[in-house]
């Protein structure tokens, strides 16, 4: 059973939480992690917009027609992003085979 | 809690269902609103993976600490909001009506910080367009260029490196179409907020419903942000 | 609830503001109907001429850079003004909450402003022509229009932009009325297929517009201020700006056919008397076609020096698509078999429909195919291609549709035999017109050429001639149209003897759409199925 | 009095047809299956008509499947011969003639290998594979030559390409078929393919000009690249003979494979691309240097084989002569990691 409407406390624990992780982003730009920089700070990110979206903006307590809807948007944004980088990122495979080799200075 | 016993409209078969309607209204807008953003975030996502370097260093001339303030401004002010929500539901109108100005207020902070960083990077000369300065993005001017290729171009006339193109100038542009359009949705949540709390100290002047549907406005504003701010200001702190 | 203010009909109030300043989604979708008509006509005006430019091989009757404005304002009109309003905002704003039970869509303030929206946009795009026109092609390719067009790209971009926020704001009423305004007992498996082909669509014009709108504002800001995510000399590149295009104007397409598709799923039970074959197959099908719509968009990129591993993915996935396509065409053809069947004119466009569709979904396939599109694509074989699903698919179904709710909407019949004329004129028409550009492609005729080598010629004489028919095919209902306001016969509530809730109201339905509201117990499409022996089958067309 | 099917006029044209009457066989077979029924059953079940119309109501979920499976089917085995056949296409053999094309509102500029350049026409050797590298001054055009069933966006930043083996002597259209402005209907022209003979000799008649790498080792002098690349090195730069197609580490870890895309965004947008170790010294080009001229030294690049570098101070040197076609450049090698 879901609970049907946040508490202050709710609210409370996700703002001390979202400044937490704000700080922790800011910390983690003061290291040099190399490769594992940019996923951790978009994690970070995406953990952030997670919380805000359940629980300031009631995902976590709303019907499923609304989360189908909430949950759209960012899978099409997905399809989006996946749909387009594919086509650059598979420009430079296998080179013997394409004939337009392409500008790109990373393959993968 | 029993202000609202009947629907406002007369299609509606009862109060429950307008909500209900009001609340999937506004997340299949916002849902609009995520693919609108998305085209700006598939434009960096492509102009990042080009030129990783260049982004980097054009990156670092955004001002981290001013980006971060107004990351804490944004996401505060979401958990003001969040509360003159909570307060409004529970017929505290006044109360909330103050809430939503605090919100506003922040976000009016928000913009004035944008503001000023905003002059501040068009006085660098990164607006771009014609008088954007490339020559803060070319390392020829932190080590100065060889003679033997002033030499080598001396043929072809002066060298301008000023006017060499570089993919900074698109960063900046990303960055001022980003964060323009999303301070274009931040002034109108101020002004959208600030109406809501003058008809909340009217009686029946606005619905729980409105009152839900800026907060949720309001919220996303702040998820855009959350992604903006590490894209834009801490490109340059990842490394390949 | 009901009031007998609400029980009139909707049409007796008369004055300009009563319509201007309406709520009601019948009269939005009448003003609709208006608007989009004019541009229909301007857009066909501007066809008729092309065809006349490309009677003959040397180009004589037209500039090039007049010819390259009348293509580029065909194609702005007839897509974003024509065809992708037509059934959504026209039919389905009218019959939409009439087919849930509803009173009215979830915000009928929100539907008045679409329509404003759509005026706007629409201005600013005929602004636009008057002010000099526009020469890009509806595609709107970087860097031909953010650096070399002449003409008023940006006021057109401009206009569509604001008339996408019309289609975003009608497909969010869509969704929130059919989600949350059916009828009791009308669950989802007993909405009638218009009903699921509306929502799918509702759901494309959502997720999709915006994306079409923020990319034609980058095309703007780069055409204003020069510097620009599209411009290969700063790093940037032109075919990010087709993704984006495509991704927006693939899943467009299916916005044009989808709601054809659900007017015809429609007219077939009714006019064959039997229950849709499959119907959870065809309602599974629009939602399949509407979400895969967003994963083939490449299949426009195939020579634009798009990977050829990426090209390779979007052909696999255009074939994927053409699947649930091929499940309507054959459930609408096996709902026939062993029905009861009237070629009533809405039947003879449904029919229409089917053999066109086939035929545009098939040459699909061609083009889907990888080495085969390196050939056909920028040529007349597309022309011909997206003609037979726009206008002999999703025009088709407009014409069955209007015809097949006209007495719902205004409470009298047209009449039934120039109904049937104009239905196959039409047809032929549309064959001759655009049956030889199939053959013109395949030679290698490219498209937007103003001139032509001499071999061509007899191939577009027979088109230009074929349009001329099809000219008359449209021309003749607005009269008969016209006509029937005034002396068509009264209607009655229920001509058709069709089920759907929008029958059991009279017709013109009331303010209000029910004097009591609806309650339903059983699925669409529930005709009365014959018993074992041979049935004596009723006589005419409205009888039981 | 007026053709119903185009010509067959190159190696490849022979497949894309093949594939085509096997659609149009597909096509004809469906619209039969829909449109037969579709009549049959208007004309004998009309209403008027009283026939026994009872159905005993059975399950419909197997032929639902039936007719999604038989397409399906249908669907994958022809994207899977497209698809193979379009990769052969994408595919030029390593001794392909490379011709350079250069689109611009509203003309087709052409240059042969040896030198010799036209303006919309294109002459081509019977029986030869030929490649054609691409790229346009300013907006995108497409290369399209009916006849040979092929077709290619030419992009402005970037080059593309296509291949074909022409096997008829004939004159065929060459259309642009991405819109391109106003005179788009004009550019057009025509594709003259002789014989091997016939075109010798037509390479050597008329107005002659510099090869493209002659040329390319002209300029490449006279834009200063000597001036770091080699000879009396000023500063450190990569060395680039034998550059072209192989693997180039870069800075910030990642490498790329050296075509001509790469080679061109390093004259033009130098301080993207930097190769690890090097400094970002060297000046952009962008603006300076024609498409033409831009070619050249691209294909002056492409002639440097690996063999003849190596050398940390060798003096860079070109070795082809007026009138014969440059030796074949290898074909890319390297690739993923």
């Amino acid at each position: 059973m879901k609970p049907t409407q946040p508490t202050i406390a709710t609210y409370v624990k996700t703002w001390l939480v979202l400044l937490l992780l704000l700080a922790l982003t800011l910390l983690a730009a003061h290291f040099d992690l190399g490769s594992f920089s940019l996923p951790l700070t978009l994690l970070i990110s995406i953990t952030q917009a997670s919380l805000i979206l359940l629980f300031f903006m009631h995902l976590h307590y709303s019907k499923s027609e609304v989360v189908v809807f909430a949950c759209a948007a960012y899978l099409w944004l997905g399809f989006l992003i996946v749909g387009v980088m594919h086509d650059y990122l598979s420009r430079n495979w296998v080179p013997q085979l394409t004939p337009q080799p392409s500008s790109q200075n990373q393959s993968h | 809690m029993n202000e609202e016993p009947s629907p406002t409209e007369r299609h509606f078969e009862n109060a429950e269902q307008q909500r209900d309607v009001a609340t999937l209204g506004m997340w299949i807008f916002i849902a609009t609103e995520v693919l609108f953003f998305g085209v700006l975030f598939m434009a960096y996502t492509f102009v990042r993976w080009e030129s990783p370097v260049t982004v980097a260093a054009a990156s670092r001339h955004l001002e981290l600490g001013l980006g971060a303030i107004n990351t804490a401004v944004l996401l505060t002010s979401s958990f003001v909001m969040t509360l003159g929500i909570f307060f409004n539901d529970r017929g505290r109108r006044r109360l909330a009506a103050w809430l939503l100005v605090v919100t506003a207020l922040m976000g009016m902070f928000f913009l004035a910080i944008k503001t000023t960083e905003y002059v501040h990077v068009i006085n660098e000369g990164h607006f771009p367009g014609t008088r954007f300065q490339y020559e803060h993005f070319h390392p020829e001017t932190a080590n100065p260029m060889p003679s033997g290729i002033v030499g080598a171009l001396g043929t072809q006339g002066e060298s301008h490196p000023q006017e060499i193109p570089s993919v900074s100038e698109l960063f900046f542009w990303l960055y001022f179409v980003m964060t323009g359009l999303h301070g274009l949705h931040v002034v109108i949540g101020v002004v959208l907020l600030l109406v809501i709390a003058v008809m909340l100290r009217r009686p029946g002047g606005a619905s729980r419903n409105t009152v839900h549907n800026a907060g949720l406005y309001w919220h996303f504003v702040d998820v855009v942000w959350i992604f903006l701010f590490p894209l834009l200001y801490l490109a340059c702190h990842w490394k390949f | 609830m009901s009031t007998p203010e609400a029980n009139r009909g909707y049409l007796e109030e008369n004055t300009l503001r009563s319509w201007l300043l309406t709520r009601d989604h019948k009269r939005i979708g009448l003003l609709y109907l208006f608007s989009i008509l004019v541009f229909f006509a301007i857009a066909a005006v501007a066809a008729g001429l092309i065809r006349l430019e490309l009677l003959s091989p040397r180009g004589e009757l037209i500039r090039p850079e007049m010819y390259n404005r009348l293509f580029t304002l065909h194609g702005v009109l007839m897509v974003w003004f024509f065809l992708i309003p037509s059934i959504p905002s026209v039919l389905g704003n009218f019959i939409l909450p009439l087919m849930l039970g509803a009173r009215d869509l979830a915000f009928p303030r929100l539907n008045l402003l679409s329509w404003y929206l759509f005026i706007v946009g629409g201005l600013l795009a005929v602004w636009a022509i008057l002010g000099g026109g526009v020469d890009t092609g509806w595609t709107f390719y970087t860097p031909y229009s953010t650096t070399y067009a002449n003409g008023q790209v940006v006021t057109m971009v401009a206009g569509i932009f604001v008339a996408g926020f019309s289609s975003i704001l009608t497909g969010l009423n869509f969704i929130v009325t059919t989600h949350k305004l059916r009828a009791p007992g009308l669950t989802w498996f007993r909405l009638p297929i218009f009903v699921w082909s509306l929502y799918s669509t509702s759901v494309i014009l959502v997720l999709a517009t915006p994306v079409l709108a923020m990319v034609l504002t980058l095309v703007a800001i780069e055409r204003l201020w020069g510097v620009g995510i599209f411009d290969p000399a700063l790093g940037g590149d032109p075919i990010l700006f087709q993704h984006l295009f495509w991704f927006y104007s693939h899943p467009a397409v299916y916005v044009m056919i989808l709601p054809g598709m659900g007017v015809v799923s429609e007219l077939i039970p009714c006019f064959a008397r039997k229950r849709l074959f499959g119907y959870p197959f065809v309602a599974g099908a629009s939602v399949a076609i509407a979400v895969f719509g967003f994963l083939v968009w490449g299949h426009h990129m195939f020579v634009s020096s798009q990977s050829p591993y990426a090209g390779m993915v979007f052909s696999f996935l255009s074939y994927i698509v053409a699947i649930p396509s091929a499940i309507k065409v054959f459930n609408w053809t096996a709902t026939l078999y062993k029905g009861s069947i009237a070629l009533d004119t809405p039947m003879l466009y449904a029919l229409g429909f089917i053999g066109l569709f086939t035929v545009g979904g098939l040459t699909g396939l061609f083009l889907a195919a990888l080495a085969v599109d390196v050939h056909v694509t920028h040529t007349y074989f597309v022309v011909a291609h997206f003609h037979y699903i726009m206008v002999g698919g999703m025009v088709l179904a407009f014409m069955g549709g209007l015809h097949y709710w006209w007495p719902k909407i205004t409470g009298r019949m047209y009449p039934e035999q120039l109904g049937r004329l104009a239905a196959i004129v039409t047809f032929i028409g549309f064959n001759l017109t655009f049956f030889p550009q199939f053959v013109l492609g395949y030679l290698g005729m490219p498209r937007r050429y103003s001139m032509y080598p001499q071999e061509f010629q007899f191939y577009h004489v027979l088109s230009t001639a074929g349009a001329s028919i099809l000219g008359v095919g449209y021309i003749m209902p607005v009269f008969y149209f016209i006509w029937s306001l005034k002396r068509g016969v009264h209607a009655g509530p229920n001509p058709w003897s069709a089920t759907g809730l929008e029958w059991t109201t009279p017709s013109p339905p009331p303010v209000e759409n029910f004097e009591t509201p609806p309650v339903v117990t059983e699925g669409p499409y529930n005709y009365p199925q014959p018993a074992a022996p041979p049935p004596v089958p009723p006589p005419g067309t409205s009888g039981e | 009095m007026f053709p119903i099917w185009p010509e067959q006029a190159a190696t490849g044209a022979r497949d894309v047809d093949n594939i085509v009457i096997a659609l149009v066989l597909m096509a004809l077979f469906f619209i039969f299956a829909v449109a037969g029924p579709i009549l049959y059953f208007s004309f004998k079940y009309r209403r008027s008509n009283p026939v026994n119309r009872f159905q005993s109501g059975r399950r419909t979920w197997p032929i639902e499947i039936v007719w999604t499976v038989i397409p399906l089917v249908i669907a994958i085995g022809f994207f899977t011969v497209a698809a193979s056949t379009y990769f052969r296409q994408r595919h030029p053999p390593a001794d392909a003639m490379e011709i350079h094309v250069i689109g611009k509102q509203w003309m087709w500029k052409i240059q042969h290998p040896q030198g010799k350049r036209e303006i919309n026409e294109l002459h081509l050797p019977e029986g030869a594979p030929v490649k054609l590298l691409m790229t346009s001054q300013d907006v995108i055009h497409s290369f399209y030559i009916p006849a040979f069933r092929v077709k290619q966006d030419v992009l402005p930043g970037r080059y593309t390409s296509m291949w074909m083996v022409p096997n008829k002597p004939g004159v065929y259209h060459l259309f642009c078929t991405q819109y391109c402005g106003t005179g788009h209907a004009q550019m057009s022209g025509k594709v003259v393919v002789l014989s091997k003979a016939d075109y010798q000799k037509w390479l050597t008649s008329g107005d002659q000009s510099e090869s493209p790498v002659m040329e390319g080792a002209r300029l490449f002098r006279q834009f200063g690249c000597s001036g770091c690349h080699a000879g009396s090195r000023v500063v450190r730069a990569p060395d680039l003979a034998g550059l072209y197609g192989s693997v180039v580490p870069l800075e910030g870890g990642k490498t790329t494979v050296a075509d001509e895309q790469y080679l061109r965004d390093s004259i033009l947008l130098p301080n993207s691309q930097i190769v690890a170790g090097y400094e970002p010294v060297m000046p952009s080009f962008q603006g300076r240097i024609s498409e033409d001229q831009l070619m050249a030294l691209i294909a002056y690049l492409k002639s440097l084989g690996a063999d003849g570098g190596g050398g940390s101070n060798q003096t860079l040197s070109y070795s082809d002569e007026r009138g014969t076609i440059p030796k074949p450049e290898d074909t890319p090698r390297g690739g993923m990691k």
